[in-house]
This record gives C-alpha cells, structure tokens and sequence, in this order.
C-alpha cells in the first residue's frame, strides 16, 4: 500500500512545493520504523499485569522509571511465571497456552524474550505440570551461572523440571514432594519450601539429574507464622517474611542453606494491640547495597495477609531498625500490593495499588514522584528489576 | 470494561485446619486427575439454599451474589453465582474442578460451622463477575491444601480457571 | 480431594447431629453441579465483548433481561464474528486464534455452541482469510434453511467461503473483489456490498459452488452518502442506514434484490443545520413484527459516524413517522454506541453505552429498567437475539 | 484495569479522497504480503518532528501521545507512542503492516494539508494504551482501503492488532 503510493505521492510533494513557495518548508516525509531500545538503565522496571479479568492475556510490561514511558511489552499468556537471566539479557517467561484461546489443547512452554528488542527468541515446550500459580522469583529461575533453568511444576503433586536454556531442551524432572518452588544457588543447587517448615536442597549433578538432596531444620512454623512463599535476593541468599513480621534471612551460598537468627519488623505492641501486618501480593522488596527493606503494611487479623498496605514501612536490615513509615492515602493512593526497588544508588521504589495504579517514588526520601493510573495493566502483582 | 473498583474487591482463599496433609492431597490428586464429577453427599437441595439462591434483596451475608455470602468465607476468585450458576453449581459449559480445598465458614443463621468445599469451575475464560478475595486461615503454596493462589483446575482436561464455588461438605464438628 | 474427605466429612455430620441435638436442623450438604439453562426466551440476549483492550480474549456473555443475571459464557477469540443457526440451537463463532496467546501460528475456525449448555460441539477450520473485523450479521451467517454457512474473508482481497456445518467440511471460496460480506437469502443466495454502491448477489448450486451471479443498479452513494455495514434483518430482507440518516429498505425474497425508496429519518433542517445523524457500532435495531426501528443519534459532522447516540430515536418504518425521542444523558448513560430490540409481544431494548454500561428498556415506552455498570465486559459492541 | 472514561475516547480511522481503489489494495494486498518493511520516501526524520516526540509539556494537537495530535486526524486504536514506539515507529518486538490505509491531516503549524499513512504495528497483544478513534472521512468496509475497523495487521505472519501509527508521507497538492 505505501509503496503503491511512492508515485502519487511524490507529484504531491512536487506540487507541494511549486504551489506553496511563500510558506515555510514542509515537514519531510517520515520513515515508519521500529523503535530500538537503549542500553538497560537500573530505572526501568518490568511490571507483570497477571490480566485476571482476562487471565489468558497477561502481559508484562517494560516501563522506565525517569521518563515515566512505557518502552515495550512481552506477551505473557495464562497465569505466568516470568525471570530473569543472571546476565539480565534474556526474560524466561514460563506460561501456559491453549489451541482455543481459553479452551483446546494445553501447551505449557517457557518462552525467552530478547531484551534488547522483546522479541521471542526461542522456546522450549514443558510437560503439562507447570505450577498455575502467582509470580514470584522462585516459579521459574537460572543457576548462577545460567547454565540451567529450573520450573516449578505442581500437578497437584510437586516436582520441578531442569532446562537446558542453550540447548533449549528439557534435562530432568526432580520430585519434591510435600515442597515446593525453585529457590535457585551456586551453579546446581535447587532449593524449595516445604510444609512442615524445612528447606528442601537438591543438588544437580553436570547432566541437571539429581545428585543429592538434603532438608534443613525447620526454620520457620508454617502453622502459627508461614512465611510468604515471596522471598526476594539478599546478597548471600534469600529473605522471607512471616504473616506476622518475622524476618528470615537465609544464606544460601553454602552447600546448605543457614539461616539467621530471624528478627521482627513490629513490636510487640504493634502486633497485638495494632495488628499491624504485612500484605499484599509482592509483600517485600530488599535494595541490597543498602540494605533497606520495604514491606506493604496494613491492620489486620487471620486472613488478612493479602490485604494492600495503608503504610509502606522501611527498614535496615543489619540494625533491624525502622527508618520510615509512608502512608498512602495522604498520597491518593490506594493500598500497595506490589512493591520493588531499583538496586542503584539514586534508588527508586514501586509500588502498585489496589486500584492498578503505580507509585514511582524516590527510594531514600519516600518522595511521591509520579503516578500512572491504570497504565500498566488490569492487576500489576509483580515487579521485576532488569 | 470494568472499573477498578467494582472489581478489586478484597480477596483469598482460606481452608480449615482438618484439611488432608498435602501429601494425600497429591496422591489424591494423582487419583482424580481427570476424574468425573462425583456428588460427595447425595443430599437434595435444601429449600433454605434454594431460597438464598433465589435472588432480589437479602443482606450481603445471604446473599450468594455479595462477596460477604458466609459460605465464601475463604473463597478466591470471580463467584460463578455471577458468571451463570450458583454458590454450588458451574456455569454452564464449565467443568468442576474434582481437585479443590477445603474451608471452615459459621453460618450466622444457626451459629454452626460448616466444612465447605471451594471448587474451580474450569474450561471457560475469566468469568470477570464478582471478584471476591477472602482469606481466613488461609495458607501459602507449600500447604497446598490450604492454598487458593494455585489454579485448581489444574488437573482438568480445559484448565483454565473460570469462576469458583463453595459447597457445603457437613457440620464441623467444632462446635 | 472431596471424595478424600468423605469420611471426615461423614464423622462431622455425626458429632454435630449428637452435639447440636438442641439446635435447629443443620443444613444438609449439597451437590455441586453444572446449571442447566431454562428453554430459551426472547428477552435474553447474546452480548459481544470485543474486548478490544485484551483482544484475544473476546467472548459472549449470555443475559437474561428479566432477572438481569448473566445465564453463561462463549469464549470468542480475536475479532470474532456470531451469528445463529436458523432455529437458534447453535451459535457460530467465526475467529482466530493463535498458537502462542497473541502470536505464533494462526488458526482461523468456526466453533459451534451448543446454545443450550454453551458447550462446544464441534469446529471447521478456515483458510487463514478470515475478515478481521467488528461483529455485524454479516461477518458470518446461515442459509434460510441451515444448509450452508457463509463465512466473509479479506487479505485484502475479499471472498466469501461456504462451509457446511452438518459435515463440518468447507465447501467452496468465491471471488467477491470489489464487494465484501455475506448476507444470505433463502437457501443458496449470499449478497455483498459493492465499493459502487451496488450488490452482488451470487446463486449457489447444491454442491455450495458459483452457479451464477449478478450485479444490481447502485442503491446508495458510496461517497455522498455510504451507508452503515451494520444492516439489520427484516420481515423480507434487510434494512440498512446511512450514514446520513436515510433508510434503504432492500427485500431480497426474490432471485434478485428489489430496493425499496429510500426514506430519511431526519428532516432538513434536523440533519443540514442540527446535525442529527446516526452513528455508533451497532447504530440500528429492528422490531421487526412492530415495524420500529431504534437508532442511536447524536449531533455531529464528518467523521462522527462512529460517535454514540445521546438519545435513541424511535420510527415506524410503515409511516416512516417519528415515535419517540429518548434522551440518555437523564438517564445518567453515556451515548449509545449498540442496540437491539427483542422480537417478542413486550420488548425489550438493550443498550451499550460507550462506558460500557448496558441498559435494559421497555422497548414500547423507553422505560429504563435496570442498568449492568459495567458487567457485561470491556466494550459490548454487538447484541444477538436468541 | 483501566477506568472506561481514561479509555473509551472517540474512535476510528478516516481517509483520503485519493486512495487507490479496492481492487488496486487487494492486488498490493497479495503482493506486500510478508514483504519487509520499505521506507516509503527515505528523509531524515526532522528535528521538528524529534521534538515533538521528546515528550514533556505541550499543547494536545503537537503531543503524539494524546489522541489529538494533528497527524491523528484519522487514526483508530493504541497510540504506539504510549506503547514503547513514537507517532511513526513501531514498539520494540513488533512488526509494522506492509498494507495500511492513508489519510489527509491538517498541520496547524503550516496550515498545510499532509498525506499520512496509517500503519498497525503487528505480533504482540492489544498494547491497551491511548485508545483513540478518529474517523473523519472514514468510509465503511465496502471501500476497504478507506476502513479503519479491519485489522491491518491482517496480512502479517504474526498478525495480531497491537498498536497504531501515523507517518508523514509528503503534502498534499489539495492546497
């Protein structure tokens, strides 16, 4: 069609010009292109909108933290888990498709999207046992040194799937039973939760079968304070959080996992006369060069560790100290049930709400910067750093 | 296209304490895959239930439509009563879940407790009706049995989640 | 996991029937099952939700405008077009699908429902030709007796396939150039509407192939005048407007289509110095055994053919007179960008609105009787009768 | 979820008097079918049109992400310059439709009347952003190469409808 139109509309610009002398040059014909993407900048942030009114269109969009633009999307399919390569130049998006839309045959497929132009670069087809389940770090995720890929698989039985992410092949399953979720260290060690409380470690031999299996002490007690299975990166491992504010923190860079004396982000009193709690969907960020923790914060009792936080609560995670409170309504916020923290100096936080909206706020002063209102997505959940 | 504020309502799942070890769920999972829908207690309908089912004006608490319905007390997801069925019925079209969790509501309208099942009903696009999010003991994923963030039509033939009901099982015997 | 608690279950009927013997009957357990639909009624109607923010998740809500519930739901893909079988026991959904969410290979198909338990009975897959477009009642539709189905394509260049749904095979494609969509007429006749102004009208021999065709006199000014895609089925044929507000009546009962004088259903002074036009997505309904005819009509000039009707003019399309004018805006709705009428003794009009409400009218009076904010989908731009 | 009022603006696509006839289209149609992007008339993009896609503050008919921008005047669907590309660039990962229809806008900086093609940008889902619909001189699917409620995208190998796109191809003799 354009091309068809080379002819008429180049006598256009002649006649443009003879006819139009008195005016000022006119605009130059355009070239239509495709936008390319700059160098990564520790600002932007990938927002994954699980689409629940529309489940099977899920997305993740790449959104920029100083222009406040959205610079691009990567489809994401139905009920998504989404990593990150250890290089931060490949997103494995492990997602489940249907020949019919929402009905038909079921594919379940890990696909890898360039980052550098989002678009697919490759695939590798799973057995249908992938975990339909709510983002986290730990429902897909690499080994260190990227050489394996790690799904979590619940059919309701549990297990994970080992991925050759060069070869684009699939290595192993593993059982895990009665634990679940990838909790990836070193080059071959898998670890996952378990229901009584244990940390289950597999470790995967050069060919990503299993070579051993350990599990640890209970670290936590599932019945009267459960961990959110939303655990984020420490410098040595992992930290999690319990319903009612305890602090794991796990150090994941030995053979097997230790874990800190766990420490508290309320007082007594702020637990049991206030019910202050943490929520939310992503109920945790960690900015780790300073070492600062954010947490969604809300009053509330049993059943209520879903609930957005009124409050965003800050602390410092080598003195245990709370170095801020940021309430959201003052802000015209709704509830924030999705926060994340971009790792740099100048650092900035995320925070989506109840309302779909996102927060962009400067990470050290608290300082509301900008607000996208229902931009990016149905429900925004999850957060990635690129 | 909905707004936020009808739709984003509070919401999860909770499951009562009795619930199977996950263990036995998996196994039983294993089992069910793919298993017809089996009535569990064959007992007619009560008129009562009929009654609530019937629509027009009730309190929330009565009301199978309100996300604040008693039975739902620990559901997760859009309420099938608003997507073409009832507190205990799919869609039609849509498959029961035969994997599903298990919850723990009083009834305020005689004080008991009642052991109640919250099924998927599967095979159909987001319903998007009636997003209801309740949460009461409810568990993360590493207590699957007490986890509503996992898709429970995982094991059907069309997976995909469409709504979710609940479905009295009987009288808790915590009384 | 429920017949895994059938003991438990049993146990706890026991310990309350023996604990709570002073109490009032507990409530007895229940089934869960799947809802059978009641027979049809002529106040439910087929609600289109392009879903244009989420595209590939289009679908079909099924409501009842006497209880206002919604009865179920018809997955419906990307860009669909619906029609009914003749006796209405089957839906067709024209679509695409893709096999990977919004990319990878595409697969064009006509899925059949089942209208009475919304399940799918069965598909036909098309030549990837299928028109991308927005819902009328030609993008797909029936011979008078069942016989064939007709299903319009565009590459851009357009055609028509001829399916046979009781041996779920294609039959045939024909040529249309120039002339697009598919509008049947008795058992083996598909007109299209001509970029000229005239219809094409091509006879089907048995075996659904070319048997002859012809080309009638223009019936409107494409340039001046064009009229609206979106025409609407009549006693004897169909009814199409333009965008100017005339009315082309068209009877296509016979071997060649007989037009009708056009009539306008604005004055001159209403349409050369108000501005009154009609416009929308679905900017006409038809009462057929009444003879009215609803439109959507706002004031506007060029380019406005798309705009929502602030109020809805009501005509009687044996007088040609003027009914009524019912204003949206008192009734605090937004302009009317679809419509349809039931076909029943008391009916029903169903309104969308460009906020993607839909409100439900006493057709004879404009009473408005209940209003779905919202509940009915993204952007409900076409409505079905049973 | 977006609020109806942020997004249902007025919508679709409108053309200009001297498109090529259907059937022209349609043999360009199979033709262009697959073919790789052509720049039309290979111009630098001017350092006007830079600025005017730098963002910040400016009045609606010289922003390119607001639905009133004068090279709009016939557009219908996602500005994809709210979706990672510009008023004349796809969004990262996308394709842009080799068949497009053309309109004619009025630039009130020069007053002159510019040809501009409206290209789709093709292969991923609805970018869901800066809906917005403008039909002046838009003519129903029956004149094809002046219809905007076809999907463009139509003849692409991924051709799913993501966003849309205004490209200056030169100025119209119509002075």
């Amino acid at each position: 069609m354009q091309t068809g139109l080379i002819g008429a509309a180049s006598l256009c610009m002649l006649g443009a010009a003879s006819l139009a002398a008195e005016l000022p040059p006119p605009l130059p014909a355009e070239h239509l292109t495709v936008e390319k993407l700059a160098p990564k900048n520790p600002h932007w942030v990938y927002v994954l909108d699980e689409a629940f009114f529309n489940e099977i269109d899920s997305r993740v969009y790449l959104f920029d933290g100083d222009s406040y633009r959205q610079l691009g999307q990567i489809d994401a399919g139905f009920n998504p888990g989404i990593n990150l390569s250890p290089d931060g130049s490949t997103m494995a998006v492990g997602t489940t498709y249907f020949a019919r839309g929402a009905h038909g045959a079921r594919t379940d497929v890990v696909e890898f999207i360039d980052n550098s132009n989002l678009a697919v670069s490759g695939e590798i087809v799973l057995p249908p046992k992938r975990a339909n389940t709510l983002p986290t770090y730990f429902n897909l995720a690499y080994s260190a040194d990227g050489r394996f890929l790690y799904v979590a698989y619940v059919t309701p039985a549990s297990s994970f799937g080992v991925l050759d992410p060069a070869k684009k092949s699939v290595l192993s399953e593993i059982d895990t039973a009665g634990c679940v979720l990838v909790i990836p260290s070193g080059p071959n060690r898998v670890s996952s939760l378990c229901e009584n409380g244990r940390m289950l470690t597999v470790t995967l031999n050069a060919d990503g079968h299993e070579g051993s299996r350990s599990l640890s002490e209970p670290f936590f007690d599932p019945d009267s304070d459960p961990v959110f299975v939303q655990g984020v990166p420490s410098n040595d491992g992992y930290v999690f959080l319990s319903f009612l504010g305890q602090v794991h923190e796990v150090d994941t860079s030995g053979v097997h996992p230790a874990f800190r004396q766990p420490w508290s982000i309320v007082t007594p009193a702020e637990r049991d006369k206030e019910h202050w709690r943490p929520g939310g969907q992503t109920p945790l960020a960690l900015q780790r060069s300073l070492g600062r923790l954010y947490v969604p914060m809300h009053r509330g009792g049993e059943g209520s560790h879903k609930d957005g936080g009124t409050e965003i609560w800050v602390f410092d995670v080598k003195t245990h100290q709370r170095l801020a409170r940021w309430p959201m309504a003052p802000l015209k916020l709704g509830p924030a049930i999705a926060v994340q923290v971009s790792q740099d100096a100048a650092p900035l936080m995320f925070v989506a709400t109840d309302k779909a909206d996102v927060g962009v706020f400067d990470a050290l002063s608290g300082h509301l910067k900008q607000v996208e209102k229902q931009q990016l997505g149905q429900t925004p959940w999850f957060f990635l750093n690129p | 296209m909905r707004s936020i504020d009808r739709l984003l309502e509070r919401s999860s799942r909770s499951l009562a304490q009795r619930t199977s070890r996950r263990s036995v769920l998996a196994g039983l999972g294993r089992l069910l895959t793919g298993a017809a829908l089996l009535p569990l207690l064959p007992i007619d309908r009560s008129s009562s239930a009929q009654a609530a089912e019937s629509g027009t004006h009730k309190s929330a608490v009565d009301d199978p439509q309100n996300c604040e319905y008693w039975k739902y007390c620990a559901i997760d997801g859009f309420l099938c009563s608003c997507c073409g069925g009832s507190s205990h019925s799919c869609p039609p079209g849509t498959a029961p879940s035969p994997i599903t969790w298990i919850g723990t509501c009083r009834n305020p309208a005689d004080g008991r407790d009642y052991i109640v099942s919250y099924n998927d009903c599967c095979g159909k696009a987001s319903c998007g009706n009636c997003e209801c999010n309740r949460n009461e003991r409810e568990k993360p994923m590493y207590r699957l049995s007490r986890n509503n963030d996992i898709n429970w039509c995982m094991a059907n033939t069309d997976s995909n989640y469409h709504c979710s009901v609940s479905v009295i099982l009987g009288v808790s015997e915590q009384q």
